[in-house]
């Protein structure tokens, strides 16, 4: 009774961690909620339920402890995506072991607890195998591209198939044996899941996963009869899902799109722009163009985090302040590798919270704006996802940076951006290009910037 | 059973409302903390481990308090870390 | 027992959650639609009747029956009146 | 097991009600799917448990259909809050007297069942009377201002205790009697809540009644180890609070001071005005005053409510219409006898949706119009919110329509409105008065505006 009350309490800490991290002023309060929770659920589970082995689990836990925190403590700002995923791994493995050592002690139990262990292992390590490859992808470990597979839509019916027949079979004829095969089929079906998900996309697929473990963890929560399990692993099923569901929203295309895109869309050949000229300015070009404006828009995208360019951009524009230039920072929604990563990197870098303006805050105003200063973004500024709607980003909110007075490109190349659709705005009388890698491109401006 | 069912349907309405309205800005440390909220299957684990009986089972168990533990410790940490930058600027 | 909890809990939550953003255009309706769902006393009143042993129990769920009835569809009916005057004039 | 399945879609049904109550364009389907669960849900209740006394049962149920349908379908607009309260009042009642009958069935069962079935028979009847009393102040059955009774304050705390204590011993020794007596405390504390409210209050009270009637049902629940019940009751429990909360908020004043203002307010008094002068103006004037506008805002109050007069200021608006002239209606959150009330009164007067404009609609654009029509309203106009912070409305939102190019009052006298609050407004220059009924009044103005 108390056990469970204590339970009960830690439940209430996780919806209260939720309703904390969806309000600015609250979620750094609501994640110690979340964590206080967990503490007090954690330790009345071992002091309750480590009836044996109880220096075992001590030790099990310290060596989690002791990878894990250095892990997250010492992980770079650009690097977030993948250490989430990571975490997301784990805890899916870890669900589906409990619902398999379950069953292992007892496996002549009811119909329904066979159904719930059978979700719990096949979601479980769906999740584990499936993070393994975001990881893989985001660390850059293997290719970030879209991974198709010859007949890999076959194969992935295929072992789906074998899938939900092992997952039948185990629910009717308690079988250890067959368990595990499922298991396998299971972690096929991450690794087949994933692959064909390309570069900036994965974050949507991490979120997908998450909400794929809450759920494993949920259904353990039947196999164990834990309440505490069940309203935890379905708070994070939910949450997940609605917050795959915005992420789609915000990049303005459907959620199967995105995961199965790489099947059905024509492979997206950039227009070779080479016949078309572009202007390519010098370092002392643009630190003229700048230190002369009134007023500088600078929008960051993917290439700045790649570049880990934050900290160089953020002594850029406080230069620019200096010499009374206004400057604001529009960061798109989707702008980086993740939802609200920009914002993140930087929030790291130091750069004020209300510099940081959105979507709505910059475009009313853009047409007095004189310079957009792009830093390693593209699509989020390609004026054909406005104009354009047979463009495959067409509907996706951007910033009208070809509405300011002029604009400034800082990226490596003529390559286009994730989306793989040519800008036109490159092409632009406005525009002038700042080859180079971001941070290099950045700090020569800074040096320019000063001799000015 | 059906209260067990009921408390899932519940849950999942919390969990919509709760997060339906949150802004972009705040996605990724929503997501890692939803992250390490699942980690909860630690106490599962601790459970299972605590009653084994055979050496296999002690074996999955241990590994899983493991994983979990890793999730659970990281997940937190992590957000906090986020969470931490964001907070030096707002008013 | 803790489970009927949990489920309080949790539904306490979901209450606030989607009745905390509603605007006052629709106070009314809201506050007389809620007014009919506590009307499902009438299950237990129902219940309770059903079992009785006793004229006086069978006197008191026989009026529980009565008065929840009116609550139900009262209510249902008073907000529908409402929400239909408001239907007609929407795009 | 099916009997519980059917419980939980129900419950599921309530909540998508609550979920489509919230929004505009979802309400009327969200309570019929309200209707849906709770016809399944009683219909399952009684194949399922009327083992005896079937007959009766249904008997019972046909008498409240007749009752509460054709009162429900007769019912004024205007008259809806005292049929909202009467409707909570009788349902209070059930819950009370289902956890007595099963505590006659049962008393000898845990204390955590006591507990429940305690709280259920005083919540219960607190509710019940509360809102007898609460409809006999609408209804005019009594008078609907504040009633203080003499050592008032002393006599309810009295009453409580009682209470408190007849609680406590219920619980600790199960006896019928015991409960009977706590039933009666319960039903002297609900009068006694209710009296000091006054008029224009009494809808807060019967939200924050509406409430506790879902507490009891919540508590019955456990009673009757039903989880449709307990989840049924606890949701209109949790909505009802917060609906009380978001009433008063939108009042400007907290919860306590209307709920016990008249235990501690210093009795108002309101500004004898008489050595002021005030123009008031002929049905003529007022008609040539509008007639040759441009743009006239009708803002509504409690009195045209109470008047009926919406048919009447309907019929006003689309004459002024035909001759030209704009109009729309300003529809302060409070105004009339219920948050939401004017809504629904115009609505049911025809009036399009659209043209029911809230503050924020109309003051931003408030000097550019050139009649300001005030029409039963007073408070929510008192320039005094906005500027004079020792008075008692002070913070309470308003339409600025001072600011307006004129201003006409329509109301019977120089009496204050419902806060008791002299509205300086009336002596402005700006002011022309048209005392009289505001039915009367507009059915004239009617009258003389053909004539123009
Ligand atoms: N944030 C999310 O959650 C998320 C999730 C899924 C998908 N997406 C998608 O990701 C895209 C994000 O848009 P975006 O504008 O931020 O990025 P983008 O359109 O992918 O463009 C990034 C640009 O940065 C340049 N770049 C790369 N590395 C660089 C470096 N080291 N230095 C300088 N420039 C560098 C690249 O050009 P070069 O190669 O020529 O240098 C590229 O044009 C959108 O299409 C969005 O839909 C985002
Ligand atoms: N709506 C709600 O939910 C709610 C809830 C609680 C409290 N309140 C309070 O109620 C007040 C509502 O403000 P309000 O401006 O609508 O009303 P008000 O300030 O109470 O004023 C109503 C005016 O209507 C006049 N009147 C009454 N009967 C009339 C009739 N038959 N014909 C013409 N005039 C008539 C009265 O003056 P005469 O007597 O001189 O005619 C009175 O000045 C606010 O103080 C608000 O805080 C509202």
């Amino acid at each position: 009774m108390t056990v469970q009350l204590v339970y009960l309490v830690a439940a209430l800490c996780f919806i209260l961690a939720l309703k904390g991290l969806s309000t600015p002023r609250y979620a750094r309060a609501g994640n110690l909620i979340g964590a206080f929770g967990m503490a007090i659920a954690v330790v009345t589970a071992y002091v309750h339920g480590a009836v044996h082995n109880g220096l075992l689990i001590l030790v099990a836990m310290a060596l989690g402890v002791v990878v894990g925190i250095p892990a997250a403590r010492s992980v770079k700002m650009t690097a977030i995506p993948q250490m989430v995923a990571l975490f997301n791994g784990v805890g899916g493995a870890a669900a589906a072991l409990v619902a398999l050592a379950e069953f292992l002690a007892v496996p002549t139990s009811s119909v329904l607890f066979r159904v719930a262990t059978v979700l719990t292992v096949l979601i479980g390590s769906v999740s584990f195998s499936g993070s393994v490859v975001t990881f893989l992808k985001l660390q850059e470990l293997m290719t970030s591209r879209p991974v198709v597979l010859p007949a890999g839509q076959v194969v992935s019916v295929g072992v789906a198939v074998v899938s939900v027949v092992l997952a039948v079979a185990v629910s009717v004829f308690p079988s250890g044996f067959l368990l595990v095969l499922l298991a396998l089929a299971g972690l096929a079906l991450g690794v087949l899941f994933v692959l064909p998900v390309g570069g900036a996309d994965v974050p949507i697929a991490i979120s997908l996963l998450n909400a794929f473990t809450g759920l494993a963890v949920a259904a353990s929560g039947y196999v164990l009869a834990n309440t505490l399990l069940i309203v935890a692993g379905t708070l994070v099923g939910a949450s997940g899902t609605i917050l795959t569901r915005l992420m789609a929203q915000a990049m303005g295309r459907p959620l199967t799109n995105i995961l199965f895109g790489a099947f059905t869309a024509p492979a997206l050949v950039a227009v070779a722009g080479e016949q078309r000229t572009v202007r390519s300015g010098t370092v002392e070009d643009v630190a003229i163009l700048l230190g002369y404006a009134h007023s500088v828009v600078v929008v960051p995208g993917y290439g700045l985090a790649v570049a880990q360019a934050q900290h160089a951009a953020r002594e850029l524009v406080h230069l620019l302040e200096t010499r009374g230039v206004s400057v604001s920072y529009g960061i798109h929604p989707v702008a980086g590798r993740m939802p609200g990563h920009m914002n993140v990197l930087l929030a790291e870098a130091d750069v004020p919270y209300e510099q940081l303006k959105e979507l709505d805050d910059i475009n009313p105003g853009i047409t007095s704006v004189d310079v957009a200063l792009v830093v390693g973004a593209n699509d989020v500024v390609n004026p054909g996802a406005r104009d354009e709607p047979s463009s495959p980003i067409y509907g996706m909110p951007i910033f009208d940076v070809d509405r300011a007075r002029a604009v400034v490109f800082m990226k490596r190349s003529m390559r286009p951006g994730f989306a793989g659709v040519d800008n036109t705005l490159l092409y632009n009388d406005k525009t002038t290009l700042l080859f180079g890698d971001a941070k290099d491109s950045l700090t020569k401006l800074l040096a320019a910037l000063k001799q000015l | 059973m059906i209260d067990l069912l009921t408390i899932f349907v519940l849950a999942v309405f919390v969990g919509f409302e709760v997060v339906s309205k949150v802004s972009t800005i705040l996605h990724t440390p929503l997501m890692s903390g939803a992250n390490a909220i699942h980690g909860v299957i630690l106490v599962g684990a601790i459970l299972i481990t605590g009653n084994a009986e055979s050496a296999l089972e002690l074996v999955l168990g241990l590994l899983a308090v493991f994983l979990a533990t890793v999730n659970v410790v990281g997940g937190f940490v992590v957000t906090d870390r986020m969470l931490e930058m964001f907070k030096g600027h707002k008013r």
